[in-house]
């Protein structure tokens, strides 16, 4: 955190002062570790057994905070008698489809009062729709839906019941002793139970303890079950909506939290509706039904105002009721149009024309070979960024060039390069890591032909128009229709004629339309509870509703910290409502009283408002009035449904869910699975790694041989990439600044001088680095932060490298993103590219040619033939069998990968 | 526009922030820069004080400055008792000296166009303000006597006029002048020392008189290579006073200078005391011994003027060398700190 | 006035030079041990005062590319990676001991990294502000020390006396207008004349760098250092803080966890004007003797 | 400076007047020493914005002198970063004004070797008639299994974490109204 979010580290500092303990556990010592109290290396992809082992410790010893974990979670609840777990099916849960490779969700659902097993189809998918759910990264709409549950389900309040989800957890992890964390982990049983110690004795009523993690926890075949571990373990623990407790995720872009509320994301629309597919969502009334399916608690109840709204606000007056309010209008995905299947389709020569808005894939994104391969088949690029990118000049100096696999006059990609204008040069919002939107005001005009996105999209929308305002095409419909003229000011500011003479569109329009407005009025709403399913009010992204409130753009409030509290709701707004701690009713115990006084934060005051109101240092997340001690009437559903001990509102059952019956495509609950490129055989069971994981089985996409397969060995050691303090992400906004490229101007690698002595590698020489993909060089960092660890009885040496360079700028280096394949999470296709394995050399690597030459060798020796892929379902064929007997549905469905 | 532009200094050794490169302490292969030598802790062997960016253009000035200082007191006294031909060799020496120093040290400034910025104040802290004072006091008066010299020289009817008046201000010139030389040669040293430079400030003892020694082998040595030998015995009785007090000062030097003493025997700054030391004795015997042969006073007088410039350039290279390795610093301060007794106000 | 410790001693340096009403003592406190090595300071630095680029070069030594404070590096972060098994003391001498912590063997952090941001210590006597000839370098009325680069001619007097090697005279890029003039901090006389705060304190993330006034950042340094001790953190020491050591006191003081010179730092520096008046009476007996000696040279015989 | 500055022009004479007779201070300041302003102070205006860099969202300020960024540093008033700033976010002048931005369109054409110019007219032009071109002869109005899907699968997208909420919106809503469904960003890599 202190390397990548140094301004936000200054608050763990502060509480170090106040006398809490800060334990950093990553592979590497790094500028997090020189200050923390605990330093813990870890095996690179073997958190969820680090972690898993950290919910045996808790669950062996009931260390888990009861009152809370009865109430608020689903441990209580039974779980149907149908499902097996991994340890009885070789590393498989039941219901696996070894040909879709998918799981059929039926044998994981609650044990629901109206008779085991006959859940209604709205409750379970069936292994072909969590299939499709794969392709299009479902577990991101799933994730905010929160899971459909319809009927009582049983409980067990005493959990003692073994089919009750807190003794379904405890047998889980029972394998993960601290034993076997040391034996995957490499990390000392007394640091481990260090770090059990630590955080069990800091939570509770009085404490809490807090998880941060950096984005490239999500870069792994298994992200979304590691931050699923760290959620169960925060829930167990009491510390999920509390202050100083929760999980943290510190993400690396200014706005990548706005970038996936109001998505530029091929799988969802704004507020995570998700895009429409044409087998589930014909109708409009068919998608509403699917998000919120009926019977269900939660606020997702009310999808249909905000569809409706969305539609409102895309096509205004030609959205009507008796069309759907042009429903029909949008576009519909029928599986994967990730990033990495559109680059693989560029490969093909399937994508004509590419917009790159202020990023850099050719060295940003995992397999930069196949990257700069994909742009260099386009019809044309336009690239929108500050500086001359590798991904706009890849044509003339990117590494196939001098390879000689992109020849420049050959290549007949069209490229225009815009200058963009700066975060200083254009007024807007970001949403920070926090949730909150900050409205930024126009420092200075853009330089020459520099202009906005914002700029560039409405005039681009309006050009369109213009070219297609004749025809009478149907597919013309939604573009003539669109709601598109927004305000412009400052025409001829910039220029006198033609283009440069173009006026810049008003963001603060942008963000009313966003905010949502009454149709007739033109009212701005305060709430998303004001949206109407009638056509009424129109609103771009429900869960940002109430950003302008009362007209005012509560984004660009700035009230002194020096005169608010200090959850300083009074500067800029966080959605929803700005509620700055999520499920902050988890703060509150069963009747509404704080745990305790030192960590009271909302509570509810009887004498407050007629009957009693929510009230405390933040905007409860949680109805006003509604009293601890409601109970929901018989057979409500939807809000109504929520009780007053339901914090967690976007769930089905209102409960934190330390079991996921469904959402989740590879399981419901955590396992340790090794990453797909592993020296290491699966201690635990025979299946290796993910047998849910996305794969690109093609020769331009070969990966690294891992156990059972032979020739891991070729590529012994374990690397992964991570971010330095003086760079940003690929480097585009940081090597071409002098005061931040001479802080760090050489790409190297960090070997440990065991390593270093056992390859010959000499400090500030040469070195590269070899996987089936390419061989990046760097200079040699002999250093004692990085340690062998002993795992299974072998010694692995890790290696770590910055991936901040590229070809341009006033530094320049090779890019370490070259080294990884493209092997995908399944819930929501982010590559695994935090961990792989490779080989290190001494000297630097060969140029030209010889370049390929090389990697082909490597791949030659590892056994890596064209057209032959590993298995990826490895757990017995026994275990297969018995795991698809619990699967429902027929067998007849087509083949999947 | 290439992507890349080539960076200055990228793989240059020097810094544009001005200090040497970077000193790589000696780095063994595979092993980091930690500890280059076991007797004391650095960080990764660069240097803890800032060796003077002064180039050797003030090791020559610290020599023509004495030269000078000798000179005028040689033809002060000279004209005092009526040594014309030593006079002359005098005021002409010190004129050609002074000139000398001032190039240098004026080359020296990073900013030699704000040289007169040295009079805006007068700092009694600073050994270089209160030289430049010195100088701007001995300056003028030895300049007049020397173009009373070169004036003198002059066909006698061009002597009328202004320059009569010239003629006769050059005996209470010279005199002045002499009477100002000394602090010119002393003051020299007081600059090196007043510095953080280890091997300058502990020899802050001693090293006045090593180059006021030296300035009076140097400019008898001059003396008595430009006067007549049959006037030049004061120059050959000032040179070898000079000579042994410098060759004494110098030894006793050593003693009190601690660690940094061992670099007036090791490397260049080795070399060149040692050949100091050689030149002086000889320049100095040969001054005892041939006072009578024209030759022998020539050679003597160069190899005077040769060791006192090795002399000078010897501590000039001295104390660069100590300022770079940081051993010089550490090993001192350190024993100071573990003996308790570190540099403190007694009130 | 020439006060009784104008030239070595405690002193309040800014009435000493003059200033009738000067404002109090500003200086920094620099705590080690909470610094994360990030550079903000360094880069803050660079942004506000335009100090152009410095090497452009790996160096090979942890983390720090900037090698050393100087002329176009007025901050500089040290990184030092302790290996687990830190050699004893190594000087060679039969150490009195260095402060050894008692803390337990084990409880000490196997590894340490030790980050420092160094700056200039704008002593309480300055030497490079002594031997300045021309007046460029002075007090300013907040107790700083700051070059007058519209003054400075670059005699580079300054760059050899200072016992830190801080300031330097600065030799490139080409063009750069200062290139022959010293230049260090000046901790932002501009910014201080209109009551902000320096750049590089107010951008450092963990506060390691405070500013404010001297004398209250001297308490806030011994409070800090008691509270690490009784946390076991045995190797926190101070350095800067006392008034009567070697340069009166630095008005940028440090909370360090080794010794000085692990960071690149003197252990007992000394202000070279504390021995001047020595060298100017032995310079005096010294210019004597010549005087003595050439008209000694002249009496003693008739050629 | 609040001490009167001495009218004697000599600063030796000062020294000698001024109770500065080291030259230490008082004596020797120069007319600039005495009359320097900071840029933050003498900046026409102040504008309130945010980090460019990462997700934390330290509140930034920005001095603007005669529409130039003359200085950005931390806010003060934030509850996010208390004005403080990394070096990312204290580089973001550096950012703004580095030489090597880009400020005219550039060009390179089918096979060509070298950039070229292009006048923002003539390369939006150019851009609309190909996002047309291509979204009409990649347009599905049925896929492979004969479901109505409407879009087309001609035109790309990556980006927009680095963009604002605002850009972000119009972005998904022009692209979705063209069919354009391979829409992506650094959320996902």
């Amino acid at each position: 955190m202190a390397e990548a979010h140094p301004v936000g580290f200054q608050w763990v500092v502060e509480a170090q002062q106040r006398g809490a303990k800060v334990i950093h556990v990553d592979p590497r010592f790094t500028r997090t570790s020189a200050v923390a109290d605990k330093h813990v290396p870890i095996r690179v992809g073997s958190d969820i057994a680090f972690l898993g082992g950290i919910i045996s410790y808790v669950l062996e010893n009931g260390l888990d905070f009861r009152d809370y974990v009865v109430n608020y979670t689903n441990a209580a609840t039974l779980v149907s008698d149908r499902f097996e777990d991994t340890d009885d099916l070789d590393g498989l849960f039941s219901g696996f489809d070894p040909d879709k490779r998918t799981y059929d969700p039926t044998s994981w659902q609650y044990d629901v009062e109206d008779g085991p097993g006959e859940q209604s189809t709205a409750q379970a998918d069936d292994s072909e729709e969590t299939q499709a759910q794969r392709e299009s990264a479902a577990g991101l709409q799933h994730e905010a839906h929160g899971m459909q549950v319809e009927g009582k389900p049983r409980r067990d309040e005493t959990l003692q019941h073994p089919r009750c989800v807190y003794q379904v957890l405890r047998r889980h992890f029972a394998r993960y002793t601290p034993e076997m964390v040391e034996q995957t982990c490499g990390v000392s049983q007394a640091d481990f139970l260090e770090v059990c110690r630590a955080w069990t004795e800091n939570s509770g009523r009085e404490r809490t303890t807090a998880l941060v993690y950096s984005v490239g926890w999500t870069q792994h075949s298994v992200g979304v079950q590691y931050i699923r571990t760290g959620a169960i373990l925060q829930l167990l623990l009491g510390n999920m909506g509390r202050p100083g407790g929760g999980v943290m995720a510190l993400r690396g872009h200014a706005s990548i939290q706005g970038s996936t509320d109001i998505p530029t994301l091929f799988n969802i629309l704004p507020g995570y509706l998700p895009m429409p597919n044409p087998d589930q969502h014909p109708t409009l009334t068919d998608y509403v039904d699917s998000i919120r399916n009926p019977g269900s608690k939660g606020f997702w109840s009310k999808a249909d105002a905000y569809t409706v709204s969305l539609l409102k606000a895309y096509w205004g007056d030609a959205a009507t009721p008796d069309n759907d309010f042009c429903f029909d209008y949008l576009p519909r995905i029928t599986g994967d149009h990730g990033t990495y299947r559109t680059v693989l389709d560029m490969i093909d020569g399937k994508v004509s024309g590419y917009f790159l808005l202020g990023q850099n894939p050719a060295v940003g994104s995992a397999h930069g070979r196949a990257q700069r391969l994909g742009m260099a088949n386009l019809d044309w690029l336009v690239v929108r960024d500050l500086f001359e990118i590798e991904s706009a000049s890849f044509w003339k100096d990117s590494p196939e060039v001098a390879t000689g696999e992109i020849v420049p006059e050959e290549c007949r990609t069209e490229v225009f390069l815009f200058p963009a204008a700066s975060y200083a040069e254009k007024e807007g919002t970001f949403t920070q890591t926090q949730r909150m939107l900050q409205w930024r005001e126009k420092a200075v005009d853009p330089p020459g032909d520099c202009r906005s996105e914002l700029w560039f999209f409405y005039h681009l929308g309006r050009m369109v128009r213009e070219r297609l305002a004749g025809s009478t095409d149907e597919r013309d419909r939604p573009v003539l229709d669109l709601a598109w003229d927004y305000p412009v000011h400052d025409e001829g500011a910039l220029g006198t004629e033609g283009a440069q003479a173009w006026g810049e569109p008003s963001a603060e329009a942008v963000l009313k339309e966003i905010n949502g407005f009454d149709v007739a009025t033109g009212r701005p709403l305060s709430s998303f509870v004001e949206m109407k399913a009638d056509g009424s009010t129109a609103g771009g992204c429900w869960i940002y509703t109430g950003v302008f409130a009362d007209g005012v753009n509560q984004a660009n409030r700035r009230k002194s910290r020096h005169d608010q509290s200090f959850v300083a709701p009074e500067w800029g707004w966080a959605w929803p409502l700005n509620r700055r701690i999520l499920y902050n009713r988890a703060s509150a115990d069963p009747e509404g009283r704080p745990w305790s006084e030192r960590k009271a934060f909302v509570w509810w005051d009887p004498d407050k408002g007629e009957a009693g109101e929510w009230t405390g240092h933040d905007v409860p997340d949680f109805e006003k009035t509604k009293a601890p001690s409601y109970r929901a009437p018989e057979g409500s559903e939807g809000v109504e449904a929520i009780e007053g001990v339901d914090p967690f509102i976007m769930q089905g059952d209102g409960k934190g869910a330390l079991y996921a019956p469904q959402g989740l495509i590879d399981g419901p609950m955590p396992t340790h699975y090794e990453p797909v490129e592993s020296p290491f055989r699966n201690p635990l069971y025979g299946q290796q790694a993910n047998p849910t994981r996305k794969q690109y089985r093609r020769d331009d996409n070969q990966l690294n041989p891992a156990p059972p397969e032979e020739h891991s060995d070729v590529f012994p050691f374990v690397f992964t990439t991570s971010r330095l303090t003086e760079h940003h992400t690929a480097g585009g906004m940081s090597r071409y600044l002098e005061h931040l490229a001479e802080l760090q101007p050489e790409m190297f690698v960090e070997v440990s001088p065991a390593l270093a002595r056992e390859q010959g590698l000499e400090h500030m020489g040469w070195c590269h680095v070899v996987t089936a993909r390419s061989a990046v060089e760097g200079r040699v960092m002999v250093t004692e932060r990085l340690r062998p660890l002993r795992i299974e009885g072998r010694t692995v040496h890790q290696v770590w490298m910055p991936y901040h360079w590229g070809g341009g700028g006033l530094v320049t280096g090779d890019s370490a993103n070259d080294l990884f394949g493209i092997s995908l999470d399944p819930n929501v296709l982010i590559q695994e590219s935090k961990v792989g394995t490779c080989d290190v050399r001494p000297g630097r690597r060969p140029t030209g040619a010889a370049l390929r030459e090389l990697v082909t060798d490597y791949a030659r020796r590892a056994g890596i033939v064209d057209g032959v892929h590993p298995r990826v379902v490895t757990a017995s064929a026994d275990a297969q069998a018995r795991s698809l007997a619990a699967a429902e549905t027929s067998d007849d469905d087509q083949e999947g990968q | 526009m290439s992507g890349s532009t080539d960076r200055p200094g990228s793989g240059a050794e020097v810094q544009h922030g001005g200090s040497p490169g970077r000193s790589r302490g000696s780095s063994r292969g595979g092993d980091r820069v930690m500890v280059p030598e076991a007797d004391f802790t650095s960080y990764y062997g660069r240097p803890i004080v800032k060796a003077a960016p002064w180039e050797r253009d003030i090791a020559y000035y610290l020599f023509t400055g004495g030269v000078a200082a000798g000179s005028s007191l040689l033809a002060g006294g000279a004209d005092l008792t009526d040594r014309p031909g030593l006079r002359r060799a005098g005021r002409i020496g010190s004129l050609i000296a002074l000139l000398l120093s001032v190039v240098a040290l004026v080359h020296d400034l990073g900013k030699p166009s704000r040289f007169l910025n040295m009079l805006r104040v007068v700092k009694l802290t600073s050994p270089m303000s209160v030289g430049t004072w010195i100088l701007t006091l001995h300056a003028p008066f030895a300049g007049l006597a020397s173009a009373a010299e070169l004036v003198g020289m002059l066909p006698t009817p061009w002597q009328r006029g202004p320059v009569r008046l010239l003629l006769r201000l050059g005996r209470p010139a010279g005199l002045v002048g002499a009477v100002t030389a000394p602090p010119v040669a002393a003051y020299t040293a007081v600059l090196l020392s007043d510095t953080a430079t280890p091997a300058w400030h502990s020899a802050h003892e001693e090293l006045p008189f090593v180059f006021c020694g030296s300035a009076a082998a140097a400019s008898g040595g001059w003396a008595m290579a430009t006067a007549p030998v049959a006037e030049a015995g004061p120059a050959r009785a000032f040179a070898v006073g000079g000579a042994a007090v410098e060759l004494l000062m110098a030894h006793r030097m050593e003693s009190s200078m601690g660690l940094s003493a061992e670099l007036m025997h090791t490397g260049k700054a080795g070399t060149l005391m040692r050949a100091s030391k050689v030149l002086t004795a000889a320049g100095a015997a040969g001054a005892l011994l041939g006072g009578r042969s024209r030759l022998l006073s020539v050679v003597s007088g160069t190899a005077l003027m040769a060791g006192s410039l090795c002399t000078r350039l010897g501590v000039y290279e001295a104390g660069m060398a100590s300022a770079r390795d940081p051993k010089y610093t550490v090993v001192p301060q350190r024993e100071r700190v573990e003996r308790g007794e570190q540099v403190r106000y007694q009130g | 006035m020439i006060g009784r410790n104008s030239l070595f001693g405690p002193l309040d340096p800014a009435p000493d030079a003059g200033y009738t009403d000067a404002p109090k003592r500003k200086g920094f406190f620099t705590d080690t041990s909470v610094c994360i090595g990030c550079k903000a300071c360094e880069v803050a630095c660079k942004e506000w005062n335009d100090v152009p680029e410095n090497l452009f070069e790996m160096l090979g030594t942890s983390y720090d590319n900037s090698h050393s404070l100087n002329a176009n590096q007025w901050r500089h972060v040290a990184f030092i990676e302790k290996p687990a098994s830190k050699p004893a003391v190594d000087l060679g001498m039969p150490s009195v001991g260095a402060p050894v912590s008692e803390v337990h063997e084990d409880d000490k952090p196997d590894f340490q990294w030790l980050m420092s941001s160094d700056v200039c210590k704008h002593c309480t006597h300055a030497a490079c502000l002594d031997v300045c000839p021309t007046g460029s370098l002075f007090r300013s009325e907040f107790g700083t020390v700051v070059v007058q680069d519209d003054i400075c001619n670059g005699c580079g007097y300054c760059v050899a006396a200072c016992p830190y090697g801080v300031i330097d005279r600065r030799r490139g890029p080409e063009g750069d207008p200062k290139v022959g003039i010293a230049q260090k901090c000046t901790l932002c006389y501009d910014r201080l004349t209109d009551g902000q705060r320096p750049a590089c304190a107010a951008a450092c993330p963990t506060e390691s760098i405070q500013y404010g006034d001297v004398e209250e950042l001297r308490e806030r340094a011994n409070a800090r250092v008691e509270l690490l001790h009784e946390r076991g953190v045995m190797d926190a020491r101070l350095y800067g803080n006392d008034p009567e050591d070697g340069v009166g006191g630095t008005g940028a003081m440090f909370l360090l966890l080794d010794e000085p010179e692990v960071y690149g730092l003197p252990p007992d520096p000394v202000v070279t004007t504390k021995d001047l008046p020595r060298m100017f009476t032995r310079a005096g007996m010294a210019g004597t003797a010549l005087l003595v000696g050439a008209a000694l040279s002249f009496v003693r015989r008739r050629p | 400076m609040a001490e009167s500055r001495s009218l004697l022009p000599w600063p030796v004479l000062r020294q000698l007047t001024s109770g500065d007779l080291l030259g230490r201070g008082k004596a020797v300041r120069s007319r600039r020493t005495d009359e320097v302003e900071p840029r933050t102070t003498t900046a026409d205006r102040v504008a309130r914005s945010v980090c460019p860099y990462c997700a934390v969202g330290c509140g930034q300020k920005i001095f603007v002198k005669d529409e130039k960024i003359v200085q950005i540093e931390g806010d003060p008033d934030s509850p996010v970063n208390r004005g403080r700033l990394c070096p990312k976010g204290s580089a973001s002048k550096n950012l703004v004004t580095s030489s090597l931005r880009e400020t005219t369109v550039k060009y390179r054409r089918p096979h060509g070797t070298e950039w070229e110019e292009l006048d923002l007219t003539t390369a939006m032009e150019m851009v609309a008639d190909r996002v047309v071109k291509s979204r009409r002869d990649a347009w599905q109005e049925l896929d492979e299994k004969d479901r109505r899907v409407r879009r087309t699968m001609g035109i790309a997208s990556l980006g927009g974490a680095t963009l604002d909420n605002e850009e972000n919106y119009l972005i998904k809503k022009l692209f979705t109204a063209m069919g354009a469904i391979q829409i992506e960003n650094q959320a996902r890599i």
